[in-house]
């Protein structure tokens, strides 16, 4: 076993496997690492991935949904759709996975520091999001940072991922959180409407602030114009891409956007820099 | 040095002992790299169908094999550091090596099945004496006897041939190998025979990174792939071509995870588990191999990605020819349809 | 051929000035010797550059599938049978389609001609019809046309297409369809089969030209590139595997093959992929005495059911 | 307000007509029916008429006197002709029998009294105390293992022993035991015993219980009492009782059977050797005028044939079986070729032949002495001897039946009125099954739906008023959940324990992904498995199911049921057979049988990890009727439907309806045929609820069960729900004994025609000629009904003139039940029998002023030369051909190798197709007699209530889906359904399926080059996994 192949994956073992939305669609897995040293050797940041296996099926590249600052787990949350993530969804809880990674780069949270970050994210596309606000809010650290507003929506109440969490954020005073769904719905006493159009309302100023925004591709679409509106530039707004991928190095070639590999030079882009890029993604 | 023809197959023999040995082989009508048992199997000066990239980086390779069972987990990876020699590869061949190495081992990451064979094998080169037809190397920054990539480099000067140590490893072998110094006569015909090496094709590629930077979204995509039947035919016998898919066989929870070779040319190598592909026709598809050659590569090793051996060009199933898609793009207008 | 090239050019000039198409698919000339290569005009000029020789190879009906404008295409017989095949599959529309039928001899082989010459390299090319002149530093070889002429075009008995809105080219003589090598290989002992196989299919990199230049191969998703379940390994090292993908893509073709060898001739690596597609064409023919691509009204022959169906698959070996 | 019991003439309100022997009795009534029947007897025909009455919108009380259902059938091994196992197929009706909501099941109970009217009766049914509280008893049997007190086991045919307290059978419902009061010992002394108190851990044993009488309101009563088997101890020759080893075919039965007394050991009970030679003797208690018995009993002879058959297979040596018959009875549909296989493939011998006497010999062996036909004294020794018992009726059915006034035959039979097939006397009140006159299992079957069929169209106005509809709890949604899976693995006794080591495959299934729960079940189709699965889902919040028992085909929707009532979907579900495909087909090789069911379990677990949920199709029911056919059987069965309310369209090809029965004129019975024809005819006319369309075909059918379009030849539509095939038959055109060529020589149908034109008043000879046409190469099926026919022929010719000469020229006389008394009556009238075989068939000659018929006769063994004035062919009755091949592609229903329609079960379905909704009577179906054809008229249309009754047809849902993303639109899968289900949408470029038409048969799906067709609960995805399971 040769220590520096990047393609071997660390065995982890499977905590906690749990349904996260009403759909049964998208169900979140806490792993725990099988050796010590494997954890100390885990260094990763807000926005980075990493691919997981499940024995006898395969792997594939998922966000990693937790923060550096919860030490011990890597959390992520999955959508069902194909041959691993239906095979991770029936996985019992106890059983090994493994966990290839990090992978790819990060949101600039170096950068960050001294500015006031809104997080925008729509739908199933929130984990890398949940594991930053999570990395901002740690008290260490949450004095670097300046205001923090989050605007998540979802179809329905029940496609909410994270609902304990979202709800705790909204009773703190150091973010503002803003959750919303498409359509009112029966027992949903919080706000309503699509993101883009809540993202006006809120409307946070863009002045020393960097908007980090994630989600299916019509919210991102629509929400654009609004943050330009806003005075955000490209400069300012951070994305990350998906790309199907398999190797995670920047070697087996799908994963490129212009000369770009997006598992390795992404998934987090500026959409400045995206903007030099072909529109192939 | 000198190598006599007529001892080479001696010479080879020798090899096999010590190294894994590669050479062409001749098999029914079709020339393959091939590791080969005694000297009389290879055909050195022969060009390969597949090219020799497989060496290193073989179409079906086994990363490593698992096992999840009461017991646990096992796992083992499949490295291979056998000392090998490839004999008989051509400079292009050669050239499209040293332009993997690029790949295989970027800033952050080893692929270490691929540097473990490339420092255990030794390229010995034959250099083309009569380039084909559609051989068109110097087009794209090489030469019949370039030494790019070689450890070796090996000149036909008829009964003989002339070795060249191109690299210290080259060299070491070389003295290992006991052979008579070459005399003036041989380095000079080795020196006619290099100028006399004439290709027939050649197609200007000056300036095509450049030209194709504002050609995302020319029109002239729009009717190249109308030919292409979308096979993998190029992109397999590409020397420099590197893309690879990753999947895992498996029964039960025991199995290995196995790498094959991909191609940008087929539907699937970018489509997304939720059918989303952004790469959806032959369109996207042949742009993507045209920019990948002469403009991503190049932007991001500096290089073409095209080392002119021509493989491409004899093998399309529809003749959808190389050479007219760079002069094509060369004589694209760019200058008003750009966005 | 320099008259049959007028005439398709005449032809598709006069199809494209008058509107009746969107476009006339057909072959160019080639930019190596011995082949030439297909070509879709849109304008009058464009259909200048139409060509008919012996080295159209290619099997056209490719370019016609699922197309939503009006289009002409220049088929010999082996691209008519598939055209009809594929109106039969709902893959043309007949009402959008014009047929300019071309009689056909037969296309030459260009691995035969390179075994001709000993592995010197052809530069150049010179026919008058019955014979070839094949050319190339120190080589000028003279070649029998009908010698160098693909396997799959000496067997074949669809010289005349069997439709057509216009037909160029003089009549053919009527011919037997023949599978004297089929019954060659028929002949062999099972081991002796299978060892045959074995061998040409460890020569297959899976690159799916063959099905890829089939006409009838038209899955949107290939069984190869399946994933759930996946039915074989991708493995190119796997000549099992790579016999079932051919076995597989055999059995789908069965009553549908044209026969057209589009599969061989697009396969770089030389497989001899025609004995198992006409093995399933021969077997069709003797079970069911039925031949894919004749008719556009037959029903689909293995899925249509007679109660005299021979089923002599069911008690052999 | 007291009426006189069978005597309400109330001029008021409803009219209803029913008809018996050319009298009509016109009974009008106002007071409401009630929408209950009570059914007595609940062996195959109560259970079928219970569960066809319940379906069809009925409350039922099924009466039975033993403690558990299922009369005969689960004493037999296999089945003729099919060789099913008996238990097997009967297994999911009882459990469906069991369960069902609107089926009161009453056991060890009788009725004895019934008062009141048509439409409303008062009926007492008396319920001996059982002394175990079926509601409590888990069937454990820790309560008959502590008993100390053997007891003959009635059911084994005293071959084995039971306890005092015992349950029937194995899979018996209810799954409870009983106390045999007689035996137990508290019973004679309270003190004395009580053992199974202690042991019974479910407090469900009370000696104290006591008989309970109850009083139900029912509309009608069907009896169907059964049979009893005709004691051989009677018949002091045979040495039944005193010879060891002469045993009576019942014993045999359970010799065979796997859950039998020797576990299927095919051994002799009195040494317990194995037999290598075993003879069969046929009639015994039946065809014997001299004890009363003088009727045929109609099975006998298929039974000890297939017991041959079945025997040779149990045997490990070669087994010599030898029949010694009169004549042999084979008479069914498929039959005759069971016979000619058993002679010809299997080696069974048949003996013509007359017994005398069975004695002791050698060794235990039994010596039979017995006289070949020319007269010659024979003597062979055989290891054991089966005595073919007939059937008779059962006494108490007998005093029953008196005591309400029912009629019965001279054999205490209750023989149904003329015409009617199922009716009694008294209206209301309708008989079937053995009860009825001996029959075989199909007959029973079919009188009971037609029992079924008639009882409805008397309550029709109030169906529905009674029954209950089943409410399961909802559906958990186990959509995301991990796979929990348990596996239930059978033992079905021996049947899979005694080659499969259970234990072993159940622990192997622990490991297997997903399972979290493996165990074993001794029967796990039995009611307290049922109970124990449904337990198990809950306890272990299992996802999905494996059952490792027997065929899906028998008992795949009684387990889907059980998840049903579990709240899991059934199709979360997989049955994997590893007794037909894994222990009886590896007897011999335990192990390696152990490895196979291992490796099914596997495949079925890995199989239904990927289950999804199906959820039923639903759509409405069009409640119209089509009958094909306007013959006797589809007047017949039109008539009922649309007395019990549905509309009805009767189409007829010929201008005028009646069919093939225009030709007839005499019943066999002496009935007036045309004047019932024109009868029926008449009420089809004068009925409101049919639609008769004379002189037309079916040109086209669309559609399927609750929604068929179908197309008549001039273009009228006719959209209906369900269809009934009475197409007819035909006459065989003879080819043979110069018919056509000289006008002398008739069909027996022509000469009836003359018979009742008085046209052979004047004949001196007539010789009748048996089988033309029929079991011959040709046709190798009895025509049934000639031989029969033809006795009636001679008859009347005698009675017309009775000096007359007739000779009937058979190969077998297959006067099967009462007609056999014609056969007496006519031999005793000096009609001559001449018995001819097949190789050597009389040869007619034109000679002058007549004919000459040369014979050779099988006593004489010389050629005898008849001259005659007349012959009759008894021409065999033919499927039309094509006509019947047009209906089978239009309905999707198959022919068999005649060419007659085939039912979706030969035993159990005999009216049904297996396509749904369409259901066939009559000829059609194959040659039966006017009443049979009435009789299975009334069953279809019993069985098509069952249809027709429903609000909304559910179609299963197990369809083809497509994946429109892979689809290419190639149109094969439009070309090769057979359902006409799946089309390519133009606009879509995919093909689109109609769930409600689809099948689910695959065909698409197999055919589709693309992947893009899947079915579902069995995808290409599942079928990988099973068999990467290997």
């Amino acid at each position: 076993m040769n220590k520096n192949n990047p393609y071997l994956p660390i065995p982890m073992r499977l905590v906690k496997n749990f349904c996260e939305t009403e759909d049964k669609l998208i169900h979140t897995f806490d792993l725990e690492f099988v050796n010590k040293e494997d954890q100390e050797n885990f260094k990763y940041l807000p926005g980075q991935f990493a691919e997981l296996m499940v024995y006898g099926q395969g792997e594939a590249p998922f966000g990693i949904a937790s923060s550096p600052n919860e030490p011990g787990i890597l959390k992520f949350s999955v959508a069902k759709v194909g041959v691993v993530s239906k095979a991770l969804h029936l996985l019992e809880e106890g059983s090994t996975v493994g966990v290839r990674g990090p992978l790819g780069n990060w949101y600039p949270v170096e950068d960050l520091k001294g500015k006031n970050i809104v997080i925008i994210g729509g739908g199933f596309a929130f984990t890398t999001l949940r594991s930053t606000i999570q990395y901002l809010l740690d008290p260490v650290r949450r004095g670097d940072y300046g205001d923090i507003t989050v605007v998540y929506g979802a179809r329905n109440p029940g496609l909410l991922l994270y609902k304990e969490e979202l709800q705790e954020w909204e009773n703190r005073d150091d973010i503002n959180m803003v959750t919303t769904i498409d359509r009112p719905a029966e027992g949903w006493e919080g706000r309503t409407g699509f993101v883009p159009a809540v993202v006006e309302e809120v409307a946070p100023s863009a002045e020393n602030t960097v908007c980090i925004i994630c989600g299916p591709p019509v919210m991102i679409k629509f929400t654009q114009p609004v943050l330009e509106k806003l005075g955000f530039t490209p400069e300012q707004i951070i994305m990350s891409l998906e790309m199907r991928m398999k190797c995670g190095l920047g070697m087996c070639g799908r994963c490129n956007i212009g000369s770009k590999y997006v598992c390795k030079d992404g998934p987090v882009f500026t959409l400045e820099q995206l903007k030099k890029l072909p529109n192939e993604y | 040095m000198i190598i006599n023809k007529s001892e080479i197959a001696g010479l080879l023999d020798n090899l096999v002992k010590e190294y894994r040995v590669y050479a062409p082989v001749q098999k029914d009508g079709i020339v393959t790299f091939e590791q080969i048992n005694e000297g009389t199997q290879a055909k050195p000066g022969a060009t390969s169908k597949k090219p020799p990239k497989e060496i290193l980086f073989p179409q079906s390779e086994e990363l490593f094999n698992y096992q999840v069972d009461s017991q646990g987990l096992r796992m083992e990876d499949k490295i291979d550091d056998t000392k090998s020699v490839a004999f008989g590869v051509r400079p292009c061949d050669a050239k499209s090596m040293m332009l993997l190495d690029n790949v295989f081992h970027n800033d952050e990451y080893e692929d270490v099945y691929y540097t473990t064979r490339r420092k255990n094998t030794l390229i010995i080169s034959v250099g083309c004496n009569q380039p084909a037809s559609t051989c068109f190397c110097t087009s794209v920054g090489s030469s019949p006897f370039d030494t790019d990539g070689s450890d070796v480099l090996l000149t036909d000067i008829g009964d003989s041939y002339l070795a060249e140590a191109i690299t210290e490893q080259g060299k070491e072998f070389l003295c290992k190998l006991n052979l008579p110094a070459s005399d003036d006569q041989a380095k000079t015909k080795a020196e006619e025979t290099k100028k006399q090496a004439q290709l027939t094709s050649e197609v200007d590629t000056t300036g095509i990174k450049e030209k194709l930077d504002d050609m995302f979204d020319h029109p002239y995509w729009e009717s190249l792939y109308e030919k292409c039947l979308g096979c993998g035919a190029c992109t397999y016998l590409c020397p420099t071509c590197h893309c690879f898919d990753i999947a895992d066989e498996a029964k039960d929870c025991a199995g290995c995870r196995v790498r094959n070779w991909d191609s940008c040319m087929f539907p699937l190598f970018t489509l997304h588990g939720s059918g989303h592909n952004p790469r959806t026709s032959g369109k996207e598809r042949w742009r993507q191999r045209a920019m990948h050659k002469f403009n991503y590569f190049v932007e991001r090793y500096n290089a073409s990605a095209c080392v002119g051996c021509g493989r491409c060009i004899k093998n399309c199933p529809v003749n959808l020819d190389i050479r007219q898609v760079i002069a094509d793009i060369k004589a694209q207008d760019t200058g008003s349809e750009v966005s | 051929m320099q008259k049959l090239t007028k005439e398709i050019q005449d032809t598709a000039k006069k199809l494209l000035e008058e509107n009746k198409v969107d476009l006339v698919v057909g072959f160019a000339k080639g930019s190596l010797p011995l082949r030439s290569t297909p070509y879709f005009a849109r304008t009058a000029e464009q259909a200048e550059e139409l060509v008919w020789n012996q080295f159209c190879e290619n099997n056209l009906a490719n370019y016609l599938k699922k197309r939503e404008e009006k289009v002409a295409v220049v088929a010999k017989g082996c691209d008519i049978r598939a055209i009809v095949a594929l109106i039969k599959e709902n893959q043309i529309n007949r009402d959008n389609l014009y047929i300019i039928g071309v009689t056909c001899q037969g296309m030459i082989d260009r691995n035969k001609a390179d075994e001709l010459v000993n592995g010197k390299e052809i530069l150049e090319t010179e026919t008058n019809g019955e014979e070839i002149v094949l050319k190339g530093k120190d080589l000028e070889q003279k070649a029998k046309v009908e010698e160098l002429l693909y396997d799959t075009c000496t067997r074949c008995a669809y010289g005349n297409p069997v439709i057509y809105d216009e037909l160029i080219g003089e009549e053919q003589p009527a011919k037997e369809p023949n599978f004297e090598d089929i019954e060659k290989f028929e002949a062999l002992s099972a081991e002796e089969r299978a060892q045959y196989l074995a061998k040409e299919m460890e020569k297959c990199i899976r690159c799916y030209a063959c099905r890829n230049a089939c006409p009838m191969c038209y899955c949107d998703t290939c069984f190869v590139d399946e994933s759930t379940p996946q039915w074989i390994s991708k493995r190119a090292n796997s000549a099992k595997d790579n016999l079932i993908f051919q076995g597989v893509r055999v059995f789908h073709q069965l009553g549908r093959c044209a026969d057209c060898g589009a599969c061989e001739r697009a396969c770089p690596m030389g497989i001899n992929l025609s004995l198992l597609t006409r093995k399933g064409v021969k077997d069709v023919k003797e079970t069911y005495g039925y031949e894919a691509g004749l008719n556009p009204d037959d029903k689909p022959v293995l899925s249509d059911f007679e109660t005299d169906d021979p089923q002599p698959f069911l008690m052999k070996e | 307000m007291v009426h006189g019991l069978w005597s309400i003439r109330i001029e008021m309100g409803q009219t209803r007509s029913i008809t018996t022997k050319n009298e009509r009795t016109v009974v009008h009534m106002s007071t409401k029916r009630t929408g209950s029947v009570l059914v007595l007897g609940a062996g195959i025909a109560g259970i079928q008429a219970s569960l066809d009455l319940a379906e069809s919108g009925y409350y039922v009380h099924l009466v039975e006197s033993s403690p558990a259902i299922g009369g005969v059938m689960p004493a037999l091994d296999k089945t003729f002709p099919t060789n099913d196992c008996s238990m097997c197929i009967l297994s999911p009706k009882l459990v469906d029998c069991g369960r069902h909501l609107n089926i009161n099941v009453m056991t060890t109970s009788e009725l004895i009294d019934l008062e009141g009217e048509p439409g409303n009766y008062k009926a007492k049914v008396k319920t001996r105390a059982r002394y175990v509280d079926p509601a409590k008893c888990t069937g454990c049997g820790s309560c008959t293992e502590e008993c100390p007190v053997k007891v003959d086991d009635d059911f084994n045919q005293g071959l084995s022993k039971r306890k005092a307290i015992y349950k029937q059978y194995a899979q018996a419902y209810p799954n409870a035991y009983a106390i045999d009061k007689n035996k137990c010992l508290k019973f004679k002394n309270a003190k004395a015993c009580g053992k199974c108190l202690k042991a019974c851990q479910a407090e469900a044993i009370n000696h104290e219980m006591e008989d309970e009488i109850n009083e139900l309101e029912v509309g009608a009563v069907i009896l169907m009492p059964g049979f009893d088997a005709y004691d051989a101890s009677k018949l002091d020759y045979y040495g039944y009782g005193k010879v060891p080893n002469v045993i009576t075919s019942l014993e045999f039965e359970r010799i065979l059977s796997a859950s039998g007394p020797f576990g299927g050991h095919l051994i002799r009970p009195s040494d317990e050797k194995e037999p290598k030679k075993i003879a069969w003797i046929q009639c015994v208690g039946s065809r014997n005028c001299k004890n009363d018995h003088g009727y045929c009993s109609s099975v006998c002879c298929m039974y000890s044939i297939k017991e041959a058959v079945i025997a040779k297979e149990h045997s490990e040596h070669d087994l010599d079986t030898a029949i010694f018959y009169m004549d042999m009875r084979t008479y069914g549909k498929e039959f005759e070729k069971y016979y000619n296989r058993a002679q010809e493939e299997q080696g069974v011998r048949f003996v013509r032949n007359r017994v005398y006497e069975l004695t002791e010999g050698e060794d235990g062996s039994v010596k039979i002495r017995y006289a070949l036909e020319d007269g010659s004294i024979q003597y062979e020794e055989f290891d054991m001897v089966v005595l073919s018992v007939g059937l008779e009726p059962k006494g108490e059915a007998v005093e029953l039946a008196k005591k309400l006034g029912i009629e019965l035959n001279q054999y205490n039979f209750c023989e149904a009125k003329p015409l009617t097939g199922i009716n009694t006397n008294k209206e209301g009140i309708y008989v079937a099954g053995a009860f009825s006159g001996p029959r075989d299992i199909p007959e029973t079957v079919m009188q009971a739906s037609a029992a079924a069929g008639e009882a409805q169209a008397l309550l029709s106005e109030a169906k529905g008023t009674l029954t209950k509809a089943k409410e399961y709890p909802a559906e958990t949604d186990v959509a995301g959940e991990i796979i929990r899976t348990g596996v239930f693995v059978c033992h079905c006794g021996i049947n899979i324990a005694g080659v499969v080591d259970v234990p072993n495959v159940v622990d192997y299934a622990k490991e297997l992904p997903g399972v979290v729960l493996s165990t074993n079940k001794i029967y796990a189709c039995s009611q307290d498995s049922s109970g124990q699965i449904k337990e198990a889902i809950k306890e272990h919040n299992l996802n999905r199911v494996v059952v490792a028992s027997c065929s899906p085909r028998t008992h795949e929707p009684m387990f889907q049921e059980t998840l049903k009532e579990a709240g899991l979907n059934p199709h979360l579900f997989e049955l994997t057979n590893i007794r037909d495909q894994c222990s009886w087909v590896h007897m011999d090789e335990p192990e390696k049988a152990t490895e196979k069911a291992k490796d099914l379990v596997k495949m079925a677990v890995n199989k239904v990890a990927l289950a999804k949920p199906v959820q039923p199709v639903k759509l409405d029911m069009n409640h119209d009727v089509l009958v094909i056919g306007g013959g006797v059987s589809g007047m017949t069965n039109a008539l009922n439907l649309a007395e019990q309310g549905y509309q009805v369209n009767l189409v007829e090809k010929e201008q005028q309806l009646g069919g093939i029965a225009r030709r007839l004129h005499y019943g066999l019975k002496g009935e007036d045929v045309q004047g019932y024809l024109n009868q029926l005819i008449n009420q089809i006319e004068q009925n409101n609820n049919i639609k008769v369309y004379t002189g037309q075909e079916i040109a086209d059918v669309n559609g399927f069960v609750g929604n068929f379009t179908t197309t008549l030849t001039d273009g009228q539509q006719i959209e209906h729900g369900v269809t009934v095939i009475a197409t007819g038959s035909q006459e065989y055109q003879p080819q043979e004994y110069l018919y056509g060529e000289n006008h002398r020589v008739k069909t027996l149908l022509e000469l009836e025609t003359e018979i009742a034109d008085g046209q052979l008043d004047k004949v001196n000879n007539v010789v009748l000629i048996q089988c033309v046409g029929s079991r011959d190469s040709e046709r190798p099926y009895c025509s049934r009904i000639c031989c029969t026919k033809s006795i009636k022929t001679a008859l009347k010719i005698k009675e017309r003139r009775p000096e007359a000469k007739v000779y009937i020229l058979y190969r077998d006389i297959r006067t099967y039940g009462f007609y056999e008394d014609l056969y007496t009556e006519a031999r005793q009238k000096g009609v001559i029998f001449i018995r001819y075989s097949e190789d050597n068939k009389p040869v007619v000659e034109n000679v002058e002023d007549g004919l000459r018929v040369t014979v050779t006769d099988h006593v004489l063994g010389e050629p005898v030369e008849i001259y005659t004035d007349e012959i009759g062919l008894a021409s065999a009755i033919v499927p039309p051909v094509e006509n019947n091949q047009k209906l089978s592609k239009f309905y999707k229903v198959p022919l068999n190798e005649d060419k007659f329609f085939l039912e979706a079960h030969l035993k159990l379905r005999p009216v049904d197709f297996s396509t749904e909704g369409v259901f066939m009577c009559g000829l059609s179906h194959g040659p039966k007699n006017l009443e049979e054809n009435i009789s299975q008229a009334k069953a279809a249309a019993g069985r098509a209530a069952t249809v027709l009754a429903k609000d909304q047809i559910t179609v299963e849902g197990k369809s083809a889906v497509v994946d429109k993303k892979k689809c290419s639109a190639c149109g094969t899968c439009e070309q090769i359904c057979p359902a006409k289900a799946i089309k390519v949408d133009e606009e879509e470029q995919a093909a689109v399926v109609n769930e409600a038409l689809c099948k689910g048969c695959g065909a698409c799906s197999s055919s589709c080059r693309c992947g893009a067709i899947n079915v579902k609960g069995c995808t290409d995805e599942q079928i990988m996994a099973m068999l990467s399971a290997l």
